[in-house]
């Protein structure tokens, strides 16, 4: 194939150059959408001192969760946690530094770190913790805070389907903030449930092109659920 | 006697018109979507990516792919569309959503609202409560008037940390129905069989209250 | 139909509203993909002293240029314009005003319009005339400059196809500035090739959700192509 | 013998590489694409919402919605996408794209370009070219190096407005591939048959000229 096939084979292929102390940048809301096998897979690397920019941390179990017991992750930025016994151990221990961000800024963070933009200002934190240490300016009377981009030296995430070239469409709510991801990594791992050749996706309905994309690996994924809710037939 | 959880939902949903978007948090907001008046219709933004959430799934529907903002799985209504996390947010802090019903821990006077962290206890983080409340120019707050041990949760200054400043114009409790201008809380309905005194006794912040305040009808 | 359908039948009814001294935020790149039938219609209207944004203002006989015969437009902010004669002649006699703004720009200001963030940092432009009047600022090692954000009293736009819900789906390069376009304008408006009923577009594929849309109307193009190109067969 | 346009575009083929993500502004720039070497693969951009830029296209492919950014009607390659203009800025802004090539008026030693405006003259407008300079680490400004009249294009300072500052490490003319660096200019190649005083005599700004200097391998 050419230059643009972005496919790997293994998965210490896919997280390769991965250090200690560097910056991920993972895609997921929840259980839904994470890349699980590279995180299986920087879990079995052991890498430490990880900065980790993702909207959860995962279970205890299961996604980012896993990289807790063995102290891997330094500090998190995420906008909702504790979902895990370890993770609240560790954060009231002061092991795990906490940086919470509201959703919205985390979520334009990440595609401002992907677009060039290095700061934006927004509504949102006004007068709140979040907005300590940060400039406030009003602006045609309505005040805002400044908020910095987020980048990563890897991104991590989770695709339904690529093309070979790195091109990727996401399915239903596990879209959530893969596609900002994507954008944000100076290496950008993608782990997808379907490789096809190039062609077979419809230009118009990729949600991420693939000059995005650094590597592109085929996963098997377990999908849990967090919140089984139901209704009778 | 003080609004149930069901009530409460049910005089949100009097607040709903035809062809809202409406985003609801979790626990009471989550309710008012059970009582949508006949023959109109509104539609569920869920902030982690889909406007036009629809029930939950029966067993055979259940997608480990569709999931709401509390991690729930869902299912899609008619005419629902999909996206990313930023492009969710980008609808919510541009102000396109019609409605916002969050719930909090206080609110007070000068429209500052605290629903996110309780010092010293266990912080788990705002979500996206900081940019519902930001971004949205309608937003409705429930939650009871009053602690259990009858501390009110109408403030003159809110003693949490907050999740916005000066942004709240309207507050759900069990017991009132209250708007808040001009640094000022303003009474105008009450709970059915709810005495205006009552709901005087449970609000520390200043409350305006007019000659006549209807009962609420629900 | 319900609260939601946007649909409506006439052009008036489309553009009812539009008055004297607004700001209308517009879709397109050149002529493709431009809302002919809502720019014929603001200019049977004869609205004057408009405020446009939009990549470009059309062609002497097509496009936004038809609104310059009758001195519709007082001021276009445009990253690149003058493929029109009576443009030439406006500007130059000081009767048009033109706000020259990068392409790159152009469509973030109007993507941070509909966003609710007020203003960003960029580094396009810098030392440039752009930048005169705008605030500079290094940020980790990079000059930048503050641009703020676009906003419209409308926004006019076109689609490829729509549901009645005003969910929309763009083709191939007609999509352009269109998608911000429809973020960014109090009322939008959408002139598209198709209309189908809701739950006919698969929700993965929508690319602008039906929130941001006011009204939607059926058109029918002409689609003038400025440079055709071909090679032989 | 200075360089045709089409040798301009075979030189700066040299600089391309597998897999690489290159935008190529319009005149000599766009030649690039049909000199790509034998066996490797690039994918072009096109800043109006296309990545994955194909040929011309027969009168029977000819598409109305589907054109370059200098508004030619053009077809997709394989594996091409689309986008918006905001996510196809965001891509050069954020400096995704591997190599950009444009033209210019006049470049400086200090890596400034001139390339939108001439005061006094019809002003088009600067289109992408300032999102292009400020987004790239890697630019090849293509031009020639002296107007017809001998006016040298590559200055100690840029006379007319700047389309960026600071941005331009690379400048192929049609007599020498030149190196910006500390504030001067670098004589990395000659164009066959030029001399060494010649390029020294049309470069207004410093040049800094090693003991040899190679000829282009066109």
């Amino acid at each position: 194939m050419s230059g643009f096939d972005k496919v790997v084979t293994s998965y210490e292929e896919a997280m390769a150059g991965l250090e200690d102390n560097m910056t991920v940048i993972a895609g997921g809301f929840g259980l839904c959408g994470i890349p699980e096998g590279l995180i299986a897979q920087i879990q079995k690397m052991g890498t430490k001192g990880l900065t980790v920019a993702s909207n959860n941390c995962g279970v205890d179990d299961f996604g980012l969760g896993l990289l807790l017991p063995n102290r891997q992750i330094k500090k998190i930025i995420a906008s909702y946690v504790g979902e895990n016994a370890e993770f609240e151990r560790q954060m009231m221990a002061g092991e795990l530094e906490v940086q919470l961000t509201p959703q919205g800024t985390l979520a334009e963070q990440m595609r401002a770190g992907g677009a060039g933009i290095p700061a934006f200002f927004t509504a949102t934190g006004v007068g709140t913790p979040v907005a300590e240490g940060k400039e406030e300016r009003n602006i045609n009377g309505r005040d805002y805070i400044l908020e910095e981009s987020l980048t990563g030296d890897f991104a991590i995430v989770k695709a339904w389907k690529a093309d070979r070239y790195g091109n990727l469409v996401f399915r239903h709510t596990a879209r959530n903030f893969n596609p900002m991801a994507a954008t944000a990594g100076k290496i950008t791992v993608v782990e997808v449930e379907e490789i096809v050749e190039p062609g077979e996706l419809d230009p118009n309905e990729i949600h991420t092109p693939g000059i995005y994309v650094n590597r592109l690996i085929k996963g098997n994924f377990e999908k849990r659920i967090e919140q089984r809710t139901v209704r009778s037939a | 006697m003080a609004l149930t959880r069901e009530q409460l939902a049910k005089r949100v949903a009097q607040e709903l018109q035809d062809g809202y978007y409406v985003n609801l948090g979790i626990g009471i907001p989550t309710l008012v979507a059970n009582y949508v008046p006949e023959g109109m219709e509104v539609m569920l933004q869920s902030e982690n990516g889909l406007l036009g959430m629809g029930q939950f799934p029966t067993e055979d529907e259940i997608d480990a792919d569709l999931i709401n903002a509390g991690k729930q799985t869902v299912t899609m209504a008619k005419g629902a569309s999909l996206f990313d996390s930023a492009t969710s947010f980008a609808m919510i802090r541009g102000g396109h959503v019609d409605l916002t019903v969050l719930g909090a821990f206080e609110v007070d006077v000068n429209g500052n609202i605290a629903s996110y962290m309780i010092p010293g206890k266990l912080i788990k983080g705002m979500g996206g409560a900081m940019d519902l409340v930001a971004g949205a120019d309608n937003i409705i707050v429930t939650m009871t008037h009053a602690s259990k041990h009858g501390v009110s949760k109408l403030l003159s200054n809110c003693s949490l940390p907050l999740t916005g400043r000066g942004c709240i114009k309207k507050v759900l409790t069990d017991l009132a129905y209250i708007e808040i201008k001009e640094g000022k809380f303003h009474l105008l309905e009450r709970a059915p069989g709810v005495s205006v005194q009552q709901i005087i006794e449970l609000t520390a912040g200043e409350l305006v209250v007019p000659e006549n305040v209807p009962e609420m009808n629900i």
